[in-house]
Parts: structure tokens; C-alpha cells; sequence
């Protein structure tokens, strides 16, 4: 955590410990730069995992989290950022390749536009699909009936 | 009999009957051929195969038959409707069409043409038509693109199989079956034992000819669902399929005159008998087989579960009591007779054995890929056919001219050949090759 | 959710005789509902594009409405050919919440099921691996064993597919007498089953032509792409999660990793065919000594874990399979977020079938070993 | 002998007929089809005339190897965009003078040789059978001949092969 700090002084906000495992807060901007950092000099190697938290009350809405590990050291890290509703965030792309198919799931299920991804669509809803399933305010029984009636020609089941 | 039909069609009476009852037989027979295929199948994968329609699935082929006929006919939107309906005829015509010269025993044989084996297989290389034909009017990419497949590796394995054809052809001498059977009878030995690397080719020759086993790209379901018959239902998908049990029955049948000497009994020349009678050692063969046949049907008989099955089987059990009588009354009747029954018998069972090994393949072997299936065409069969012509020439010389026994000419001639198939094997898998396979356009 | 007509046949005229085919959701071999586009050039592949989601159930969403227990049969359906694992992973991230451990009695028989588990589904892959390749008698082979398994769980926990055998805390039902003799009559037979597949295919010609040198990943590109499992260790990274972070009671016995140098087809085959040697040697040794004790942990009947996050993975079949959990303190996850190994491989399929033909797009997707139910969620 | 005739006729009709019909048809594969069928017609006549050899030769050489090439091409020809060309060019008068002429000729060779117009009834017993003379021909007394033509087969081969090589 020292180096982290040192390397890159304000952008990391806080660095904590739940349930024995590593957690370092970062600003959402300067992710790219260290992620980078992480991977060629802490040897983070793998990105197993790049999600989103929805916490509608706050203000800065999501947490984009990444889930990083070390073939080395055998050690995991996970980098969190706060993001406003409809702020980019850079794309990890270039760092890890296997961002590109978790950053358009994101992006399907919360709406985060994730900016230098190659093609960013939905990966798992039809294209054509509206809102955002994964955040909180999208409630469970809801469903894009246009695009049902239009393509399925039924009237969606609720 | 013969005042009776004026001389000028007599000689054409016995051949029409025989055309007759080979078209008649050959759909029972391929029908059964495929509940031999499926037994077969199954027993080699630790399973049971069809039982459900007649004891022990004997009926399957029946019920097949009946379910194919009822099926709905469709033909695709704008297919063309002309070759939609003429290809799977075509293909079917040709094949029925090769059992002209096919000598199924000494007598039973249509039309002995003095360039019978040629015939065959011109006329088995027409079959191609049926394919192509039929992928192109079905307008759907996937059947042309099976169709093209299939008619590229009819083409290029039919060279190698005619190769290999051609070695066993030189030690005959002729190329009417009948005279080809006669040429092993008196060389005394079959010429599978004096030609064996030209069996092989010949085997794996047919193999693909008949788009069966490791080779059955066209109609590879991984892949292109279908091939060329993807489009096709009910009664038109299975002259389809007739043509190619019967394509495989030609194949099997050619194989058997010229390498396993058509309707001879093994050990053709060796006469001596049984003590005190006429009967020769391996003429009692054919009754026995049928005997024991019949013996298992009863013993199975009573153990259907249904009674309508026990009757069936009961009653096949006593057609295979007829047949076993029938093989044991020809052994005292003429020997025109008797040669032409056990020559029927012995002919079918080595087609049979023939047919074995080709299920034996389709369950063991993965298939190719389609470069790799052309590569082993082009690269390994076909040179090696040459070189085995080739020796085989050398070694016709060698025993004429030279005078060696026939024994020894043919055994330096196998191993020279089987020495260039190793080198040309071990060039085939140069690692060039596996990396980028040769770019086949289609 | 379907896109449009799923197998039109888009022949749009790129190259001189380039033409996009689809390897439509209901093709006979692409293990589920998955759809590919296949950019031809020839017989050659030169782009393909997976096109998913057709099997996508929002499992992420429900759980966000669903108690603890009340979600743990759903991670069953996720991949259902190796739901065992699925079970284990979840409970054990859901203990790593509660800051809990399961009684040693439970651990023992959850490493003995799930290497069951392990078994069926490597049979599984293997039967259908082969089928696509056109070897038709392994099918038959695998499935005859993979039978035995199944017996084995239905007789331990009523299922044999989505077994739910697993809970929070530990095990629901007492190992069944006779337990011990079924797992140990099985290992004995499935020594030489396993023999028996090697002779059909490893040295078959054909079978190492189709096989050897299709669908290669090297090691580096492997790790950036993130993918876990046989497919890794097949390119040579010889990492397996229950020997990096062991969980249940992997760290009581030895086994060891295969890894296969040059990562192409045939290696990952062989490394799988090895695992299921190896997953049979855990069973052995687990079925010697299993711990007297309570099967259940003192867990109480409401869950409220406190407010935080915890992210668990397994080593599942496929690969790695990891739970990302978030509470919020109430009974119901406020965010659970599952590592998908099957997802995560497929994204390397475009890499492996550039310059692959059509023949080995079909046997790279075998390899991979992918369950549309994880991949879809 | 009526059965020869009415086989010979049945033949020649076929061969005359598929030959107009191939020239007709507006669809590439139809008129292959009809080509196939006129030369297996001409096959016919050669079967009639009890020269199996030449009748299996035809059917594997012609209609077994170089039509499948021909369905070949057609079907890999990417066949819409040849059917919009313009398929006549309009110079109907010019092939009207010319057939007109075409059929003087024949009429007129047909007229002076009307004394031996008659059906070649079949040599009766060839001496030896025609595969052996067609062998013996070929390998004995025509061996130079047969050879030149054989290298000159061989470099038409490899020319394709050289052309095929430099575009893949």
C-alpha cells in the first residue's frame, strides 16, 4: 500500500482490509495509470474480475470494481472507484484484453460507458434493449415491453 | 421352355429376370444392411440397438421403410424443380445400373461384358452426378457447399481406387469378372494374398468413394448438417440413401471377385473329401451356417416378450431352416446347380465380411478434415498406387522372363512397395504441412 | 429473448468469395444456445464474433431478492454439468462473509462430491468433445460412467443434475451407509475406463490430426485473456486454485497439476484426461479417513451477515469460478456478482479460430469446454 | 435386327434432340445436363456397334470426368451476375447466311453419297476382342505416337498446376 501511496499520492483515497482481503479506493480517472502500474510492476498479471456496484443513494452512484491477481505472488487486490451516473470511465482494455467482454457486460447491465473500449454494445440483452436491468431502480418484474411485443409479438407475461 | 419366346428376345429373357429380382431384393437388403450397421453399432458401444419394432429389431428396416414412404415430401422454396427431382434419381439409377456386370455367383449374372469391371466403374463415376445435382437445386448453401465436398473427393479417391483395381488387374489378365474370378482359381490363390497393398488402397479407395467412415465429410453433422442432402425428405432422401447402401454393396461386391475370389470357397483347389463320401470339407459350410441361423432363432423364440414377436421370430428361424436345406439338396443335385447355389453363398458372405469392416470403421475412426482428406488422397494413395502398379508389372516380369516362383516375385514386390509407402507417409506429416494446411479453394 | 431470425444465412459478398456464415443458437454442436459469425474466406476463418445472451435468466438480479439459502439452489443452474461445484463455491464465499468455517467432517465429503463432480464433467466434455470430431463410440463410454456418478449423488441427495447438496454451514443430509463402498468400487473400475479412452483415441491418427496444433493459445496470451482452468494449463501455466489458495480440505492430500507445453487441442485434452486420473487419486485418499463430527456449522436459521464485501473462487471444472458478494447487513445480498470460468474462456475463442477452418471452429469450441448456462447467466 | 434399328434410332433422336435443347436452355446447369445426356446417347451408338471398350471409355473419359469438371465450374461461377450479360448480340441475320450455307453443304455430301446411306450392321465376330486390339494398337504399333501425346498432356498438366499455384 506504501508504494501505491507513494507512486501516486492523492489519487488513492483510502486503502482497507474486509475480511482479510486487500481493498484500495481509487479516483476514477487515474485508473488506467494504475492499473498499468499494478500489472507491470506489482505483477498483478490477471484481471479474474471487473464489476459494478449500484448504490443509488450516494451521489457518485457506482463502484466500478476490479479484481486483480498475482501468478507470483499468489495475492489478490481489488481496486475500487466511484463513478457518477453518467461519467466514463477509461477502458482497461489495453491493460488486460479480457476487460473487453466484462466491460460490455457492464455496460449492458448498469449503463457505465467504459470509453476507448473497441465496440462497446450489449453483450448479453438483445441490442435494441432499453434500460439497464442490473440497477437497483430497475425493478425485478419489469421488462422492456416494446422490444418484446415488437419481436416476440406476445404481450410480456407480468 | 425356350419355343416358348420367339428366338429373337430368347437371349434377352434371363438377364431381365435377374434385373428383376436384383432391384427387387437390393432395397430389402440395404434395409437390412442398415439394421446390421445400427446392431453393430450399438454392440460396439456397450448398448442394445433397435428391439423395440419385431424381435430383436428385425423388423426395423420394415417399419423404416413404411415411415420414409409416409414422410412429407418437401422441396425447398425456389429450388429448381427439375434437377430437384432428377438428381436423387440419377444417382439411384447409376447405382442399380452397376449390378449389371456384378457376377453374384458362377451362373447368376446379368450381362458378362468382356470390359465388365470398367463398366462398373464408369458407371459408379456418373453417381457424382446425383450428388452435385442435388446440392445445387436445393439452393442452400450449406448442401452446395457438402456437394462440392463430395464431388471433390469422389474424383480424386476414384484415381486411387482404380490404381489399386489395376494391380489385381494385371495378374488376371482380363477385365470380364467372370474371367477374373477364373484367373484366381487358377493361380490357386486369391489375389488379395499376391496383391495386398492394392487390397489396401482399393479398401481405403472405396471407403471414400462411398463418402462412408472417416471420410463421411459431406454429410458431416458437426459441420454442415447434411451436405448435400440437408434439403431432401421422405421418399426422394431415401433413393438417396438406397444408392449409397447399394453404391456400398457394389463397392464391397467388386472387392470380393477381384481380391477374394468372387464365389470360389476358400481353398478352391483342395479336394479331398470327407471319408467315404463325395462331399467336400467345405461344402457342408453354407448348410451348417444356416443351420446353426436357424437353431438361434428358436432358441430365441420363445423368449419375446410379445407373442407376435415369438411367431416372427419363429418364423425367421424356419425361412434359415429352408435356406440350410435348400444349400444341403444342392450339394446332390447337377454341379452346374451346386456351383451356382454355394457360388451365391460364398460370394454374399465374403460381401458381408467386406461390409464389416467398413461399420468397423465408421464407430472407431474420428472423421477427417476435409484438407487432410485430400491430402491423403493426392499425396499418399495415388503415388503409392502407381508405385504398386508398377512393382506389379516388375514382378509379372521377373516370373516370366526370369522364371522366379510367382511366391517370391510377389513378396520383394510387396515390401519395395510397402518401404515407399513409408517414405511417403513420413513425407506427408512434414511439419509444414500441419501448421498451414494446403489452402483448398472451394 | 431472441435477435431477429436466428440462422439467416447472410451472404453478403465481402472479399472476392468471402462469406459470413452463421453457426446458428441451434447448431447440433455448440454445446447449448450459442451463435457464431463466421467470417469465411474459403474454408478459412478469418474473424469470428460470439453472439450470446440467449440463455441469460438475470440470475445476478434475483439473487438481490432472494435470502442467502433461499439462492443457493439457483447457483445450480448456472453450470449445470458440474452444479456440485457451484454449490461449494457459494456456500464457502457465504462463510467467508459470515466469517464461519464448515465442521471438518462437511469439508471432506464437499472435496469428495465435487470431485466427483469433477469427473462427470470432464466425462461429459470428453463424450461430446469426441462426437464433434466424429469419433461416435466415446459418447457411449463416458456417459456409461458418468451414470455411476450420478447414481451417487441421487442416492446422497435425492438429484442427480442440479443437486443443491451443499448449505451455508455445511451439509444438509448424513452420508448415506454405503457411501464409502460406492466412491470406492467406482475409483476401482474408473482406473482402467480411463486407460480405455487413451487407447480409442490418443493414439489414433486421425484423432491427433484433427487435434494437434488447432486452436493454439500461448501461455501470455492465455493469462491477458484471463483464462483459468484446463485451458490454461493446457498452454503450460501449471496453476491450479486448490493448490494457490486451497479451500475445504484440499490442502490434506497431494495430488498433482498436469500442464502441457504447446496449448493446442490435443494438450488440453490430455491435461483434462489427467485431472480425471488425478481427481480419482483425491477421492481415494479422502474416502480413507472421513472425519466422525457434526456435519453442520452453528449457524443460525436467519443469516444477517454483517455490512461488507468478500470475493471467493474454486477451482470449478471449467475454470476459476468466483463469487464477488457485497451485504448490506439485511438477509438478502445487496450484490452478488459471479466470475464466470466459461464466459471468460469463450472471449479467447476468437483468438484461437483466427486461420482455423470451419472443420476445427467446431472442435475449438469443444475444447474450450463451454456450459451456456454460465456463460449466459 | 428391327431391335438394333429401333435402338439405333431411339439413340440417334436422343443425341439430336438433348443437342438442340442444350443449346437452347437459358440455365447453365440444364444445358450441362443435356450436353451429359448427348454424349451418353453417342455412347449408346458405340455399345450398339459392340465396341464396349469405346463405350466405357466414353462414359468414364467424357461424361464421368470432364462434365463433372464442367458442373464443377458452373456451380463455383458465381452464376447471377453471368445470366444479367446480354446472352444474344443481335447479329441474327449474319448467323441465318451462314447456317444456310452450313446446310447446303451437308445436304449436298448426304446426296452424293445416298448409294451407301445404310445402317453399319455390326463386324460380325472380331477376331480378337476389342479391348485387346484397342491395347494391342495403342502399346505396339501406334508406340511413339501414344507417347508424344502423353508428354504433351503431362506439360498441359503442370501448366495448370503452375497457373492454379500463383493466385492461392
Amino acid at each position: 500500500m506504501q508504494r501505491l501511496k507513494s507512486r501516486f499520492g492523492d489519487a488513492i483515497k483510502e486503502a482497507t482490509q474486509d475480511r482479510k482481503q486487500a481493498i484500495v479506493l481509487v479516483a476514477a480517472d487515474k485508473l488506467r495509470e494504475i492499473s498499468r502500474y499494478c500489472r507491470d510492476d506489482e505483477k498483478f498479471d490477471m484481471l479474474d474480475d471487473l464489476t459494478a456496484v449500484d448504490w443509488p443513494k450516494r451521489e457518485k452512484r457506482f463502484d466500478v470494481v476490479l479484481i486483480l491477481y498475482s501468478f507470483p505472488k499468489n495475492e489478490r487486490l481489488r481496486l475500487k472507484a466511484h463513478l457518477g451516473e453518467n461519467e466514463p470511465v477509461p477502458s482497461m482494455c489495453e491493460v488486460w484484453p479480457v476487460a473487453n467482454w466484462l466491460e460490455r457486460e457492464c455496460y449492458d447491465m448498469f449503463g457505465i460507458v467504459f470509453d476507448g473500449h473497441p465496440d462497446l454494445k450489449r453483450i448479453l440483452l438483445p441490442d435494441e434493449w432499453q434500460g439497464h436491468p442490473l440497477r437497483k431502480d430497475y425493478d425485478i418484474l419489469k421488462q422492456d415491453t416494446d422490444w418484446v411485443r415488437e419481436n416476440l409479438g406476445i404481450e410480456s407475461g407480468q | 421352355m425356350g419355343h416358348l419366346i420367339p428366338s429373337s428376345i430368347a437371349p434377352y429373357v434371363l438377364p431381365v429376370v435377374y434385373a428383376v429380382v436384383i432391384v427387387a431384393v437390393l432395397p430389402l437388403l440395404a434395409g437390412y444392411i442398415v439394421l446390421l450397421e445400427r446392431k453393430v453399432m450399438a454392440d460396439m458401444q456397450a448398448r442394445l440397438g433397435p428391439m423395440r419394432v419385431g424381435p430383436h429389431g428385425l423388423l426395423q428396416p420394415i417399419a423404416d421403410a413404411v415411415k420414409l414412404l409416409l414422410k412429407e415430401d418437401i422441396i425447398p422454396a425456389n429450388a429448381d424443380k427439375l434437377m430437384f427431382w432428377m438428381a436423387p434419381l440419377v444417382s439411384v439409377t447409376m447405382a442399380l445400373l452397376a449390378y449389371a456386370a456384378l457376377p453374384i455367383g458362377p451362373a447368376f449374372q446379368i450381362a458378362d461384358l468382356n470390359v465388365g469391371l470398367l463398366f462398373i466403374l464408369g458407371i459408379s463415376s456418373l453417381g457424382i452426378y446425383g450428388i452435385v445435382l442435388g446440392g445445387w437445386a436445393s439452393n442452400s448453401h450449406y448442401s452446395l457447399l457438402g456437394a462440392l465436398r463430395s464431388a471433390a473427393q469422389l474424383v480424386s479417391y476414384e484415381t486411387a481406387a482404380g490404381l489399386g483395381l489395376v494391380s489385381a488387374l494385371l495378374l488376371a489378365g482380363s477385365l470380364s469378372m467372370k474371367e477374373i474370378v477364373q484367373a484366381q482359381y487358377d493361380q490357386g490363390t486369391w489375389f488379395i494374398f499376391s496383391v495386398p497393398v492394392g487390397f489396401f488402397i482399393y479398401m481405403v479407395g472405396s471407403i471414400a468413394e462411398t463418402n462412408r467412415a472417416p471420410f463421411d465429410l459431406p454429410e458431416a453433422e458437426s459441420e454442415l448438417v447434411a451436405g448435400y442432402m440437408t434439403e431432401y425428405s421422405g421418399f426422394r432422401w431415401s433413393l438417396y440413401f438406397l444408392a449409397e447402401y447399394a453404391n456400398m454393396i457394389i463397392v464391397a461386391g467388386i472387392a470380393t471377385t477381384l481380391f477374394l475370389g468372387g464365389w470360389l470357397r476358400p481353398f478352391a483347389r483342395w479336394h479331398d473329401h470327407f471319408p467315404g463320401t463325395s462331399l467336400e470339407f467345405f461344402d457342408v459350410i453354407p448348410s451348417l451356417v444356416f443351420l446353426a441361423a436357424a437353431g438361434y432363432c428358436f432358441y430365441l423364440a420363445p423368449k419375446q416378450p410379445v407373442q407376435i414377436q415369438k411367431i416372427v421370430m419363429a418364423a425367421f428361424g424356419a425361412a434359415c431352416l429352408l435356406l440350410a436345406g435348400a444349400m444341403a439338396a444342392a450339394l446332390f443335385a447337377s454341379p452346374v446347380v451346386m456351383a451356382g447355389i454355394h457360388g451365391a453363398f460364398w460370394f454374399m458372405a465374403k460381401v458381408v465380411a467386406y461390409l464389416y469392416a467398413f461399420l468397423w470403421f465408421r464407430f472407431t475412426f474420428p472423421r477427417y478434415r476435409f484438407d487432410q482428406l485430400m491430402r491423403l488422397g493426392w499425396r499418399f494413395l495415388i503415388p503409392l498406387a502407381l508405385v504398386n502398379v508398377i512393382d506389379v508389372g516388375v514382378a509379372i516380369i521377373l516370373r516370366q522372363e526370369l522364371g522366379w516362383s510367382p511366391f517370391w516375385a510377389m513378396l520383394l514386390m510387396t515390401l519395395v512397395t510397402l518401404g515407399i509407402a513409408m517414405w511417403l507417409a513420413s513425407e506427408g506429416s512434414k511439419p509444414a504441412t500441419t501448421l498451414q494446411p494446403a489452402d483448398t479453394e472451394i | 429473448m431472441t435477435k431477429g431470425p436466428t440462422t439467416e444465412i447472410t451472404t453478403t459478398v465481402l472479399g472476392a468469395d468471402e462469406i459470413i456464415l452463421n453457426m446458428g443458437p441451434q447448431h447440433p454442436s455448440t454445446h447449448g444456445v450459442l451463435r457464431v459469425k463466421l467470417k469465411l474466406d474459403g474454408e478459412r476463418v478469418v474473424d469470428s464474433e460470439c453472439i450470446i445472451g440467449y440463455l441469460h435468466r438475470g440470475v445476478e438480479k434475483i439473487a438481490e431478492h432472494r435470502s442467502y439459502q433461499q439462492f443457493a439452489p439457483y447457483v445450480d443452474r448456472m453450470d449445470y454439468v458440474a452444479a456440485v461445484s457451484n454449490g461449494l463455491g457459494y456456500c464457502e464465499a457465504v462463510e467467508k462473509l459470515l466469517g464461519t468455517e464448515a465442521p471438518p467432517r462437511a469439508k471432506v465429503v464437499r472435496t469428495i462430491l465435487t470431485e466427483l463432480q469433477r469427473i462427470a464433467s470432464h466425462l461429459l466434455w470428453l463424450g461430446t468433445h469426441a462426437l464433434d470430431i466424429g469419433a461416435l463410440t466415446p459418447v457411449f463410454y463416458c456417459f456409461r460412467e458418468r451414470e455411476e456418478i450420478l447414481k451417487i449423488f441421487e442416492k446422497y441427495c435425492g438429484a442427480r443434475l442440479t443437486t443443491h447438496a451443499f448449505r451455508i454451514g455445511g451439509l444438509q443430509y448424513e452420508t448415506y451407509d454405503g457411501f464409502e463402498e460406492d466412491v470406492k468400487r467406482f475409483c476401482n473400475d474408473f482406473e482402467h475406463r480411463v486407460d480405455e479412452y487413451e487407447t480409442l483415441l490418443t493414439e489414433n491418427r486421425i484423432w491427433v490430426g484433427r487435434t494437434k496444433g488447432v486452436g493454439i493459445i500461448t501461455a501470455a496470451d492465455a493469462i491477458a485473456l484471463g483464462v483459468t482452468g484446463p485451458v490454461l494449463r493446457g498452454s503450460g501455466v501449471k496453476w491450479d486454485l486448490r493448490k494457490a489458495m486451497p479451500y475445504a480440505a484440499y490442502d490434506q492430500y497431494e495430488f498433482d497439476i498436469p500442464t502441457r507445453p504447446t496449448g493446442d487441442t490435443y494438450d488440453r485434452y490430455i491435461v483434462r484426461m489427467e485431472e480425471m486420473r488425478q481427481s480419482r487419486r483425491i477421492c481415494l485418499q479422502a474416502i480413507e479417513n472421513i472425519p466422525s463430527g457434526p456435519i453442520l456449522g452453528k449457524v443460525g436459521k436467519v443469516l444477517k451477515p454483517p455490512p461488507g464485501e468478500v470475493y471467493h473462487s474454486i477451482e470449478a471444472p471449467k475454470g476459476e469460478l468466483g463469487y464477488y458478494i457485497v451485504s448490506d447487513g439485511t438477509t438478502q445480498p445487496y450484490r452478488l456478482r459471479v466470475r464466470p470460468p466459461s464466459f471468460i474462456n469463450l472471449q479467447a475463442f476468437r483468438k484461437m479460430a483466427e486461420g482455423a477452418l470451419v472443420a476445427d471452429v467446431v472442435a475449438i469450441i469443444g475444447t474450450i469446454d463451454i456450459v451456456l448456462g454460465e456463460v449466459d447467466r | 435386327m428391327i431391335l438394333n434399328q429401333i435402338l439405333f434410332y431411339f439413340f440417334a433422336l436422343l443425341a439430336v434432340g438433348s443437342a438442340i435443347l442444350m443449346v437452347t436452355r437459358r440455365n447453365v446447369v440444364h444445358s450441362a445436363v443435356f450436353l451429359i445426356s448427348t454424349l451418353l446417347a453417342t455412347a449408346g451408338i458405340f455399345l450398339q456397334l459392340q465396341a464396349e471398350f469405346l463405350f466405357v471409355v466414353q462414359i468414364i473419359l467424357y461424361v464421368g470426368g470432364i462434365m463433372v469438371l464442367f458442373v464443377f465450374v458452373i456451380m463455383l461461377v458465381n452464376l447471377d451476375v453471368a445470366l444479367r450479360q446480354i446472352q444474344f448480340n443481335r447479329q441474327k441475320y449474319v448467323a441465318a447466311v451462314l447456317t444456310l450455307v452450313l446446310a447446303a453443304q451437308v445436304f449436298f455430301a448426304l446426296w452424293v453419297a445416298r448409294a451407301g446411306l445404310n445402317l453399319a450392321n455390326p463386324a460380325d465376330k472380331m477376331p480378337v476382342r476389342n479391348t485387346e486390339a484397342i491395347g494391342d494398337a495403342i502399346f505396339q504399333r501406334y508406340m511413339l505416337p501414344f507417347e508424344i501425346a502423353s508428354v504433351l498432356l503431362l506439360v498441359a498438366m503442370i501448366g495448370a498446376v503452375v497457373m492454379a499455384k500463383r493466385r492461392v
